[in-house]
Parts: structure tokens; C-alpha cells; sequence
């Protein structure tokens, strides 16, 4: 079962940036984004997180949000996914990293979760 | 009474417009306690629902609920979308079984709770969408009913969505998702849905 | 005393866009960002930190970061400034957008510092 | 023995030749471990500090301790920048006082200390830091001091800067701003500074 990250912002640039950051301590983890609306104001799209659950190459997926709405978006896509999606209340930036650091280092699920728990704010 | 498509076209129509025309309004009441956008996010939703209805008649009730909800979910982009969409899924679920009124909104009163996680006393639209329930339930929902619903969320302290950020400057100021559930509400009765 | 945020991040879009998202519900706070080094890389600069804190409109600045090595370049530059710079070890998103939100409520740094002290996980 | 200023740009020179020649191997010590960056961080600040030192002949050692630490904080753009930067700025400072070679690393020692709030055990360059000027400060400062420091590293897991997020897995590895901070001392070695 392989792993992968998703980003979920309301904004496209936080999103992006986010992948940015974490793909240079995770080379080989498949990282996608869904930031910001449809056309591009602040907020989110269930469409895009879809298609980041998707477009995603892993088959199970850890999913990162920063404020309770896009949490929502997350869940309804969750709800349409065939794929498993993890929802974490954690920091988005310092969560996302955290998990990407430690799926190139080639830690399992749990203990991924096991460090999550630390950060843990919503 | 059960709510028939007719009907629910007619009540739908009426919210579209009526939030297009707040749109300014709704946003405004977001701003102090939100980010600003729930007006402009239910105007999009609502043309989304005029244009999803326009192109394609729903056959049924549950068609007609379903394409409501999946306008509402894809094209509003806040919290209300996700919201006030899966409240309209769990009515088109719902419509399989049942169109009595009172057991619909309770469907999507559910699914409001489900993806919020939100109660009563919180400061958003399940405090209008609970005392709502309960009226169609006791079988004597008005317009009072639901403006005095919308009114008591402005004493309250925000604890849920957005307005929990400021705590308690949130007080004082009515709820912008309680006020455009008053207006889908309003319209539901003038569009002669009684309950 | 008018208080005003700085976003320090390894990564120019991440800056950029949380200063688009706390923007948003705090219009009248003057947010500064200090993103990716000098020549546009992953990484950050202290001159950069240094001209956030300046163009900053207000006199006492609140400071957030991403990681650890954000923090010491923003140490350097807050031993280095004039203006009182006050550095959260919190959820880099989530905290400065409690605190724009608030701030834009008119709140004082001690309540801001309160509501702060549940998303510190750094 | 004191440090000179003459000595100090010998020193200088010979790390920041060494950390180009030794930048892709540097950033391929911080890749399992952190980012990747290392070497290319250092190399950055290494032609930093040629390019200052090369515009302007410092005045004195204070000077030339100073220009060197605005050169890695300004540049590096790394934790290395600020922690580098910070310890040869507690040594510019100090050369006020003393230009004792370990009491100037000392002060370099607390400086990092200061910035980064590690402790010797937490596998980053205080471990080597800590050794070098407790060795100094014994007046037996040789190459095997420092290269026994960096290599005892590599078992350590990182409890502090980057490496920390990967927790376990850090064991195993060398730590990259310790392999750089032995060739700092085995310059200073190398441009006949003793201590
Ligand atoms: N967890 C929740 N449960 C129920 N309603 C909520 C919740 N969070 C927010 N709301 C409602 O959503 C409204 C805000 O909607 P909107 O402004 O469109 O979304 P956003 O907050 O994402 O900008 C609030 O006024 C409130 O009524
Ligand atoms: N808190 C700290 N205290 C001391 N040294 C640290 C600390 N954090 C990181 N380091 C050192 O910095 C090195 C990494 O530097 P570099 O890769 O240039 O920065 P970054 O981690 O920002 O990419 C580590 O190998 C370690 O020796
Ligand atoms: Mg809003
Ligand atoms: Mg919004
Ligand atoms: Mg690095
Ligand atoms: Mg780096």
C-alpha cells in the first residue's frame, strides 16, 4: 500500500508552496494540491480535491487542511472517493512536512501518526 | 404536507433569487466575524442552481434535490457549500423514502450535523435549522419561527466555523449562514410548502 | 501601540498566500511577509525578515514561521531590529490567522497571546 | 596561542575552498536526513565571505570576524546561515576582549548554543563544536579530536533542526553541519592555528 500526501488550502499559493517545501525532503512521495475555488478566489473545491485524490499516485491517501471548511470540502470528497483518504487535525505546514519527511524516510502509517499526534491543534 | 418537484423548483427559485439580491448583505454580516464571501459564495451557488435546473428538468423530487445539492457542493466554495450541500443530499436520500416536509428538513438538519459537527448554541445555521425541524415537526412552523431563530443567534458566542476565531467579538453579531437559512426558510413557505 | 504580522516561510508562495488568506478577515492589519531567499530558493533570508519587519506599517510586529530554521533567521533579525518583534512558536497557517482575526477585532496582544497558546507545537 | 587576523583570512580561505569542493557531497549527507541543501547553503556563504573579504581588506580581526558572519547570515539562507553567522559574530564581538583562539571558540560555542538551543547528544554541529573547544581550551586540539567528534555523529538521533522530524531514521547517518564544522577546525588547523 503506498502512501501519499494531499494539500488542501484555500488558497492556491499556500497549496503550492506547501508542495514546494515538503517535496524537497520527499523526492519520492506523490504530493498533490487542490488550493482555492474553482476560479481561483479564496476557498475551496471539492472538484479539485477529487482530482488530487486522484491524480494522486498512491493508492491510500494522507490528506492536510488548514481551516475547518476546507476540512468539510475534504470530507464530502472523501465520502465520493474509492481510495482511502486520512483526514489529520494537525498544522497544515508543519503536519504535511512532518509526514512527508517521514514517508521518504519509509515509515509505516501508524508511526507517521504516532509523531502527527503532536501537532494536533484543531 | 409531502413536498412535491413542483413545489421544490418554485422554493428553490425563490432562495436563488433572494440571496443574489442579499448577496451584498450576506457578505457584509460575514465580515466582522468572517472572511467576508458568504454572500458572494451563495450567489454563485445560487446561479449554479438556476443553471443545473435550466438545462435539465429533474424527473423527480430526488433528481431535483440531488442537482441542487451538487451545485451547492461544486461551485460555492466556503463552508456553506459543503453545508447547505450535503443538507440537500440527505433530503434527495430521504425523498426515496419519504416526501413529508418535516421528515426531509430533519434528513438534512442530520447531514448539517454530520459534516459540521456543529449544535445548537454554536452561532451557526443549525441554530435556525434545529428550531425549524422542530416546528415542522409540531406541525406549526412560521415566519416568526424561523426570524426569531435567526435574531437569537446574535447574542451568542460563536464556538464552530469561522467565528470561533474571534472568540467572543463574535457576540453581538447575527450569524450570515443563520440569516440565509432564514431566507431558503421564508421562501420555502411562500413557495406555499407548509409544515 | 498598533500591532501588525510578519509570515516567515522557507518558500515565497507559502508567505504570499497566507498573507492573501488572513487578509481576508483582517483588512486593516498590516501583514508583511518575508518568503524563500534572496535569489528565490527554498530557504530564508534575514534581509528579507529584516524588510518585513520594517515596511511593516505597525510598530510592534507578531511573528510566525514554518520551521526551525526560520526561527533563528528571524531570531537574528529581531536582535537586529528596533521595533519589539514577538516570535509564536505555533501552527504557521492556523496561528497567524487566529491572530489577524482577532487583531482585526481589536483584541490586545495579551488576549491574542491566549488564544495562540493552543496552537503552539513547535 | 592568540588568533591573528592573517591567520584568520588563511582560515578562511582554505574552508570556504574546502566546502565548494565538498558541496555536492555535503548536500548528499543532508539528503536522508534533512533537505538537501547543505553544501550548496555553505558553498553559497563561502563565496559570500570571498567576495566580502575580497572587496575590502578588513581593518583588524574584529573586522574581518564581522564581515564573515554578515556574509553567512546574509547568504546561506539555511539554519547553518543563522547558526554559522551567529558564532562568528559572538566571536567578532569577543575578539574586543580576548584573541585567545579558545576563548574565541568558546564564544562562537555559546553563540550557537544561543541560536540554536541544542545540547551536545542532539547529533547537530555542537557536537563537534563542544569537543573542539573543550580540546582547545586543553591545549590538544588535533585532527583525530575533531574527526573522532564528527564521526560520532553518525549513531546519534537527531533530537533537534530537521533531522529531528525523521526521528529513528536519523541514526545511521552522518550529520551534514557537523562534517562541515570539522573542516572548519581542520582549516584552522591546516592555516597553523594551534590550540
Ligand atoms: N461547523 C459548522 N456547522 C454548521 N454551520 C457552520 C459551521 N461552520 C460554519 N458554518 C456556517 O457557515 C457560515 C459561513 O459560510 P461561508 O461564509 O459561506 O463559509 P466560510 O466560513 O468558509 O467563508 C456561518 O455563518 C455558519 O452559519
Ligand atoms: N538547533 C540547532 N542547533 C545546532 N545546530 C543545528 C540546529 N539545527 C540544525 N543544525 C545544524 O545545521 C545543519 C543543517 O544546515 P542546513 O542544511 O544548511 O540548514 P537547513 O536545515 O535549514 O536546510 C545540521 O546538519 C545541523 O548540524
Ligand atoms: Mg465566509
Ligand atoms: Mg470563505
Ligand atoms: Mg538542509
Ligand atoms: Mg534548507
Amino acid at each position: 500500500m503506498s502512501l501519499g500526501i494531499i494539500i488542501v488550502s484555500h488558497v492556491d499559493k499556500i497549496a503550492a508552496g506547501v508542495q514546494t517545501l515538503i517535496s524537497q525532503v520527499a523526492a519520492d512521495v506523490s504530493v498533490t494540491i487542490a488550493g482555492g475555488t474553482d476560479d481561483g478566489g479564496v476557498g475551496t473545491s471539492v472538484e479539485k480535491i477529487q482530482q488530487a485524490i486522484s491524480d494522486n499516485k498512491a493508492d491510500e491517501i494522507l490528506a492536510f487542511y488548514d481551516l475547518g471548511s476546507a476540512k468539510m470540502n475534504l470530507e464530502l470528497a472523501q465520502d465520493f472517493s474509492d481510495k482511502p483518504v486520512h483526514l489529520y487535525d494537525v498544522a497544515l505546514v508543519e503536519g504535511a512536512y512532518t509526514a512527508a519527511a517521514l514517508l521518504q524516510a519509509g515509515v509505516d502509517r501508524t508511526a507517521v501518526e504516532a509523531q502527527l499526534a503532536d501537532l494536533k491543534i484543531k | 404536507m409531502t413536498l412535491t418537484l413542483e413545489d421544490t423548483l418554485k422554493w428553490l427559485h425563490g432562495f436563488d433569487a433572494t440571496v443574489t439580491a442579499q448577496k451584498a448583505y450576506l457578505s457584509e454580516l460575514d465580515t466582522p466575524i468572517g472572511d467576508g464571501d458568504h454572500g458572494n459564495n451563495l450567489a454563485r451557488g445560487a446561479a449554479a442552481i438556476e443553471d443545473a435546473l435550466g438545462k435539465q428538468e429533474p424527473a423527480d423530487l430526488t433528481a431535483a434535490l440531488k442537482t441542487i445539492a451538487m451545485a451547492l457542493v461544486s461551485k460555492v466554495g466556503g463552508a456553506s457549500g459543503a453545508l447547505y450541500g450535503t443538507a440537500f443530499l440527505e433530503m434527495a436520500k430521504a425523498s426515496r423514502e419519504t416526501q413529508e416536509v418535516a421528515d426531509l428538513l430533519a434528513a438534512g438538519l442530520a447531514g448539517l450535523q454530520k459534516r459540521g459537527g456543529a449544535t445548537t448554541g454554536e452561532k451557526t445555521m443549525i441554530d435556525v435549522w434545529a428550531p425549524v425541524v422542530a416546528a415542522a415537526k409540531a406541525g406549526n412552523l412560521t415566519t416568526q419561527v424561523i426570524d426569531d431563530a435567526v435574531q437569537a443567534t446574535k447574542p451568542m458566542k460563536a464556538t464552530k466555523g469561522r467565528a470561533s476565531y474571534v472568540g467572543d467579538n463574535s457576540i453581538g453579531h447575527l450569524d450570515p449562514g443563520s440569516v440565509s437559512s432564514g431566507y431558503l426558510f421564508s421562501e420555502m413557505l411562500k413557495a406555499g410548502v407548509t409544515a
